[in-house]
């Protein structure tokens, strides 16, 4: 017996549940970042499982959809790590609960 | 073809409702004019009442209605009218008659009260009310003047405004008798659905005629049960006989007409009324319904007899002894003898409002005491009304020859004991008139004879007070005539017949049997209360018994802890869920869509204090929920955003 | 007489603007406007033609046709009844006390709302109308109320706010599957059962009953009432119960049942029960209430399940014949008229009971007979009207009710009829206490009612007396609307 | 692609994105969202798309997990106690896992094995970045050279 696709899917939803969770209900912002980073995980590992899954032969578009997506996170995860120490030059704080305001 | 009265039947009622519109618009000061307008308008009534007696007796079982059209809703109309009929006629001479002679003497009972003009307003209004029972031809008509009957009787029982129990006695008046009013309701409703008319006797198509019936066919017993329930509580009617007794906080003229000759009859009179309904279907005369209404009549008379004997009020024994009389009339229905039932009625309404008149008389000559253990001795005092109310005992007594309770009741006994289910309500209903002589002749000693007790100023009732009494029991014993079974004339006109003079049927062997039991009724009061001492003397010998009866075998106290009890409950309980669980949930569902709101800490806080603050939290933790959705807090869009995938994951799933 | 309705709907607002200009004599100009309304009304009496069932004195513009929407007015016998009701309840409601400019026209403005509820024959021009009432009533809380005010207000402009949205979503839903938000054509579609399909239907419906239970309202939606009633000022209360009340039952009569005919019927002895339980829980617990509007406003909330009540049975049941219908139908419209004029009689009352203590707690009075027997006996009519007592005005609706649902639905009629006895336990309690017994320490000062307010009371207690007597006055404004409607609900 | 090793994968990937969710310290959550990203790499290789999981580890293995550990010491003066998880955040993660999972079990037709197919190359891989997909390549490439000035920009020194 082979995993199945459904299987897949529960572990990938498994993931982004819990990048929820940290992005929900952390407070550090890095934390946040983290739990965005899970939930990016999640939707590559679905695109893959999609891909793999659906019907054959077909153009690998699942596969460089994740590509890009990579890309796109190592490029957003450098933005939002730069803003955080950006913030918490200005703040002396990275606990989002006190940024809440849109002028500095 | 129908004579000029048919149609202008409405005159009986209107004019003293007219009377008494007339009379709430004048002011306090105008008090004579008042009693004399209050007074005309009955005269006049009682002139009409006679006109279309007499019309009556035209031809046996003359009927003849007029119905009109009330009001069309959508392409239907509703029609209501007025019936002449014997039945109708009859009591209507009764209750303007009896009712003049109350309106006459409550001008010297009433004499001191400053509310006179109202009390002559009210008194004015339940006349018309009361006649506008009798002569209704459509059961809604009826129920309309039913429920004015029973406003009337709340206003006067609570005349004496500033007496808390008056007030009392009438909030409860009106609400027991509502319990039984929503089972008139009801069977109103039921039998308009069932017959599609509510007239009852309309050429052919009434309800109470044969395509009426036809069409309701099995639903009849029902409906007849659930109008008998408006009848238990008008009449006073075991379960719903309480507020009877504690009516009697009253002024005693209303007491009299309303409490014991009139309205306490409208439950019988309805019966009677709508005889055909619950009679259909009948085997050998006895059907379901009418088998409830003979149950329920024993337990009645019987049960208010035994609590009369251990009474001191002299008002409530003689409340208690209209409960049982009731009680006894119901029975005769019940069995069939609707004549006799509506005979001792007429004769019920003389006797008893003789009987209250006097009581009245007595408790003005000894200012205001109801106490029958300070009376005593008056037959002196109070010749007039010592006669008077003897002759009125004896007619409720039931010795017949020359008082027409006796031969009612004699034919009511006759009537009962052919009844074919058992003869139980007959050895009982024997029963009964034992204890009817007992307790009438427990309260005659204890009024009027014996010595004169503890330091009451006594003195006779002017002549505008006794004037009514002489009336009355002239009326109460000429009544006699036309009951005696020598020539049943009575009988013959109420069952649409025409009489024979038979002297040979004067003897019969239950007159004797029924004489026998009240000499020994009378006889054995005389026996044991002919030594009144410090207590009562059945008090003396059975002290549990006596204390039994003399708290109305604790229905007021067992409906106090039951009934009421549960009412309350049942309110605070709705008031409970109202503000809490209600509005809890309403908070429960605003709180689901917090669930996100609790995402952050600034909301866990709002939500603490909202919750903390018990009577903003519901609305203003939404409020600050919507604030809070707005703080700018990254999570909280997050949250949101979350939750409202979920919402659509849910709605697409429910749509697909 | 073209622009009559339009006329109607017009005149309070040029009067609310004129009351805002004016510095004294508030109240004295917006009576003056209220007079205006009064005789549009009557002219509207005179021109209605009640042997037509349709809609008449139609006015139709187009007006944003992007969207369908159109200025479409037109009354029918039902309207006519409603129009007449508020031209009625406002007047006197506005006499109930002395305000400043702004409330009186907050007043009119809601006025102005009211009449364009109840002509607009298009749903976005009426849920405009519908919206508008919203806010005034909203602002005369928040401002003019009494203690707890701002929790009251805001939680009466939650729960109606959000019952309006649910109800805006699912006309929109509608409109974009079928493209109109014409009332008639929207019936006629329901009517050959092609309106909406499959879930979404329930969805749509399930908007539109929560809107107008709420509005109604209808347990258990009910909870905003008790607190809103309790703490407007007098003239408020009466026109909320009187007329704003009424725009619930309005929309059930002409959006819930011609639209959604199958799922009432689907859902009927469930809401026959939330029916019966208004009828029966909201006397309940007035009996435990001891402010005496509190008291009145549950007793509203029962008033209102009777007209549920009929309105639930006449569409629930799968076997109704068209007499019954009828009967249910005029009963629910007659009771909407008599509840009108009674409730807000009996605010009026506490109201004046209020004014003169600065309280209005049952036990704060007792032996008012005695000082004030006129107060008295007016008030008894007003609360003998209430309970339902043959010769008043609401027996004749209530007997009706019954008499159509009874056939129809039977056991819950018969369970409902409970609701007569408790209200005639919270009425003869408020008697007992109120007006007998020794005379309350401090009553000593209370007045009888005083000329001006007799002008207030005599008009509306004759009114209830005319209702009860001869009610075919009020019956010939609607009876051929009645047949109609029964005719195409079955 | 064998069940054991799924399982095993799976475990491990879940476990490492649990621990980066919850743990107290920063820094562990650091190591541990690179065990759960390295586990997300393993599933790539398994499902055959092996260039990705290299591309997976590289960049988030190497570079992401390599910055948050550079932001978590140049920040590191932070010393506010984390006061656990927010069971809020909790309900709403738990009830969109349960949402989800839900609409998974349901739909039937995603129960099925994995079909045979040719291995993917990066030959293959490459063609299509530069034929079908070179306009997103492009895109791409212009958001990482504006996100790498960006970030400079954000973290230099702030001119007194």
């Amino acid at each position: 017996m082979t995993p199945t696709l459904q299987l897949f899917l529960i572990v990938s939803t498994a993931l982004f549940s819990i990048g929820l969770l940290a992005a929900l209900s952390r407070r550090h912002a890095i934390f946040i970042l983290i739990g965005i980073e899970l939930m990016l995980a999640a939707a590559n590992l679905n695109f893959i499982a999609f891909w793999r899954f659906g019907p054959q032969p077909q153009p690998p578009t699942g596969v460089l959809v994740a590509i890009f997506s990579i890309a796109i996170a190592a490029a957003e995860a450098a933005v939002g790590l730069a803003l955080v120490i950006a913030i918490y030059r200005h703040y002396r704080t990275t606990n989002v609960d006190q940024l809440d305001q849109l002028k500095g | 073809m129908n004579p000029w009265i048919v149609s202008n039947l409405w005159l009986v009622p209107a004019v003293p409702l007219a009377a008494s519109l007339v009379i709430l618009s004048l002011t306090n000061s105008r008090r004579n004019s008042a009693a004399v307008l209050a007074t005309f308008g009955q005269i006049i009534a009682l002139a009409v009442a006679i006109v279309a007696f007499l019309s009556t007796l035209q031809t046996p079982g003359f009927r003849a209605v007029h119905n009109f059209t009330w009001f069309t809703f959508g392409d239907q109309t509703l029609r209501i009218g007025w019936v002449l009929d014997p039945l109708a006629a009859a009591m209507m001479i009764m209750i303007t008659l009896v009712g003049l002679c109350i309106f006459v003497f409550s001008v010297g009972y009433m004499a001191g009260d400053k509310n006179i003009t109202r009390f002559f307003a009210y008194l004015s209004f339940f006349s018309g009310a009361m006649l506008g029972v009798v002569i209704a031809n459509s059961l809604l008509l009826l129920f309309v003047s039913w429920e004015l009957v029973g406003l009337a009787s709340y206003l006067l029982i609570g005349f004496w405004i500033e007496r808390p129990s008056a007030a009392a006695a009438a909030k409860k008046a009106f609400i027991t008798t509502r319990i039984g009013d929503l089972g008139f309701f009801l069977g109103m409703l039921w039998l308009y659905h069932n017959s599609g008319s509510l007239l009852f006797y309309d050429q052919g198509r009434g309800c109470l005629e044969d395509a009426g019936l036809l069409a309701i066919g099995g639903s009849a017993t029902f409906i007849a049960l659930l109008i008998f329930c408006g009848a238990m509580g008008k009449s006073g009617q075991f379960p719903l006989h309480v507020w009877l007794p504690d009516a009697m906080e009253g002024p005693t003229p209303v007491s009299a007409l309303i409490h014991a000759a009139t309205m306490v009859a409208a439950g019988v009179f309805l019966v009677a009324r709508v005889y055909p309904l619950f009679s259909l279907g009948a085997v050998n005369g006895v059907t379901p319904s009418l088998t409830v209404v003979v149950l329920v009549g024993v337990v009645t008379a019987l049960m208010a007899s035994l609590i009369a004997l251990a009474q001191f009020d002299i008002k409530r024994i003689l409340a208690y002894s209209t409960v049982s009389q009731l009680g006894l009339m119901m029975v005769s229905l019940g069995v069939g003898g609707v004549a006799a039932g509506i005979m001792h009625l007429i004769a019920h309404g003389f006797f008893k409002a003789l009987l209250f008149l006097g009581a009245g008389s007595v408790i003005h000559g000894l200012h205001q005491e109801q106490d029958v253990r300070k009376m005593g001795g008056l037959r002196w005092i109070m010749p007039v009304t010592f006669l008077t109310y003897a002759i009125a005992m004896l007619n409720l007594s039931g010795v017949p020859f020359f008082f027409s309770g006796g031969w009612t009741k004699e034919e009511i006994l006759h009537n009962t004991a052919q009844w074919p289910v058992s003869p139980l309500p007959d050895y009982l209903m024997l029963a009964g008139v034992i204890l009817t002589a007992l307790y009438m002749t427990r309260q005659m000693i204890y009024v009027f004879f014996g010595s004169k007790r503890p330091a009451v100023e006594a003195h006779e009732s002017p002549r505008i007070m006794t004037m009514p009494l002489i009336v009355l029991a002239s009326c109460s014993i000429l009544f006699t005539l036309v009951l005696t079974p020598a020539w049943p004339w009575l009988h013959a006109y109420l069952n649409g017949e025409s009489a024979r003079v038979d002297f040979g049927s004067l003897i019969q062997p239950i007159l004797f049997l029924s004489f026998a039991l009240v000499a020994a009724g009378i006889g054995l009061g005389w026996f044991i209360y002919r030594n009144l001492g410090e207590r009562d003397p059945l008090a003396r010998a059975q002290p549990g018994l006596f204390r039994f009866l003399e708290n109305k075998m604790w229905f007021d106290e067992i409906y106090e802890e039951t009934v009421i009890v549960f009412c309350r409950i049942l309110s605070r309980l709705a008031d409970w869920l109202d503000r809490y669980f209600w509005d809890g949930l309403v908070r429960l569902f605003a709180g689901l869509g917090q669930a996100f709101g609790v995402l952050s800490k600034g909301l866990d806080d709002h939500g603490i204090n909202a919750g903390v603050d018990e009577t903003t939290s519901g609305t203003r933790g939404i409020g600050r929920l919507i604030a809070a959705a707005h703080s700018g807090q990254i999570q909280t869009y997050l949250g949101a955003l979350a939750v409202g995938m979920l919402l659509l994951l849910v709605l697409y799933a429910w749509l697909s | 007489m073209a622009f009559l309705i339009t006329t109607l709907i017009a005149v309070p607002i040029v009067g609310a603007l004129m009351v805002g200009a004016t510095r004294n004599y508030a109240r004295g100009v917006a009576l003056g406007f209220n007079l205006v309304t009064a005789v549009c009304t009557f002219l509207l009496w005179q021109s209605f033609d009640s042997t037509s069932p349709g809609l008449q004195l139609v006015e139709r513009h187009s007006w944003i046709p992007a969207i369908g929407a159109e200025y479409l007015v037109g009354i029918d016998g039902l309207s006519l009844l409603l129009v007449i009701l508020t031209s009625l309840v406002f007047p006197f409601a506005l006499l109930a006390q002395r305000m400043d400019r702004g409330f009186c026209a907050l007043m009119l403005i809601m006025q102005a709302a009211l009449y364009g509820t109840f002509t607009a024959q298009n749903f976005v021009l009426w849920f405009l109308f519908y919206e508008m009432s919203l806010i005034p009533a909203f602002l005369l809380i928040k401002i003019w109320g009494g203690k707890k005010r701002d929790r009251a207000a805001t939680k009466f402009f939650l729960y109606t706010f959000l019952g309006s949205v649910a109800m805006l979503l699912s006309f929109l839903g509608i409109y974009f599957t079928k493209g109109t938000f014409d009332f008639a054509g929207l019936a006629d579609l329901a009517k050959t059962g092609d309106l909406l399909t499959g879930n979404f239907k329930w969805l749509a419906f399930a908007g539109i009953f929560l809107g107008l239970a709420v509005k109604v309202p209808l347990f258990p939606f009910h909870t905003w009432l008790p607190d809103a009633y309790e703490t407007a000022p007098t003239g408020v209360s009466m026109v909320l119960t009187g007329a704003l009340s009424k725009m619930g039952v309005y929309g059930f009569v002409r959006l819930l049942l011609p639209l959604f005919p199958s799922e009432v019927r689907t859902l009927g002895p469930w809401l026959l029960t939330l029916a019966v339980c208004s009828i029966v829980i909201a006397p309940l617990a007035a009996w435990a209430q001891s402010d005496l509007k509190r008291m009145v406003a549950y007793l509203s909330i029962n008033h209102l399940g009777y007209c549920m009540l009929g309105l639930f049975a006449v569409t629930a049941a799968t076997v109704r014949p068209s007499v019954e219908m009828q009967a249910a139908l005029s009963g629910v419209f007659m009771q909407i008229f008599n509840h009108g004029i009674t409730a807000a009689a009996l605010f009026y009352f506490v109201g004046l009971l209020e004014q003169r203590r600065g309280l209005r707690g049952i036990d704060d009075f007792g032996g008012l007979m005695q000082r004030a027997p006129l107060f008295c006996g007016w008030m008894s009519v007003a609360m003998f009207s209430s309970l339902g007592l043959p010769g008043l005005n609401g027996f004749i609706g209530e007997f009706l009710i019954f008499k159509g649902s009874f056939a129809i639905a039977g056991s819950f009629t018969a369970f409902a009829v409970i609701g007569l006895l408790f209200t005639a336990i919270v009425f003869m309690r408020v008697m007992q206490t109120l007006f007998s017994g020794p005379l309350v320490r401090g009553g000593v000062t209370f007045t009888d009612l005083r000329p001006s307010e007799k002008w207030v009371v005599i008009p509306i207690a004759l009114l209830m007396f005319a209702i009860g007597i001869a009610p075919q006055f009020l019956f010939n404004i609607f009876n051929s609307t009645v047949v109609e409607m029964a005719r195409l609900l079955v | 692609m064998n069940t054991p090793a799924f399982i095993l994968i799976a475990v491990i990937t879940l476990a490492g994105a649990l621990a980066a969710a919850t743990l107290r310290k920063l820094i562990h959550a650091a190591l541990s969202l690179v065990i759960a990203f390295v586990g997300v790499a393993a599933s790539f290789f398994m499902l055959g798309a092996e260039f990705v999981g290299l591309v997976q580890v590289f960049v988030y293995v190497g570079a992401v997990a390599v910055l948050i550990v550079f932001t978590i010491l140049l920040t590191r003066r932070e010393v506010t106690g984390e006061p656990g998880i927010n069971w809020g955040g909790a309900i709403v993660a738990l009830a969109v896992f349960s949402g989800l999972l839900w609409a998974i079990l349901k739909t039937s037709s995603l129960a099925i094995p994995a079909p045979q197919i040719e291995p993917l190359t990066v030959k293959q891989v490459g063609e299509a970045l530069m034929t079908n997909y070179v306009w997103p390549l492009q895109c791409v490439g212009l958001v990482l050279t504006a996100a790498l000035i960006g970030a400079l920009l954000l973290v230099m020194e702030e001119k007194r």
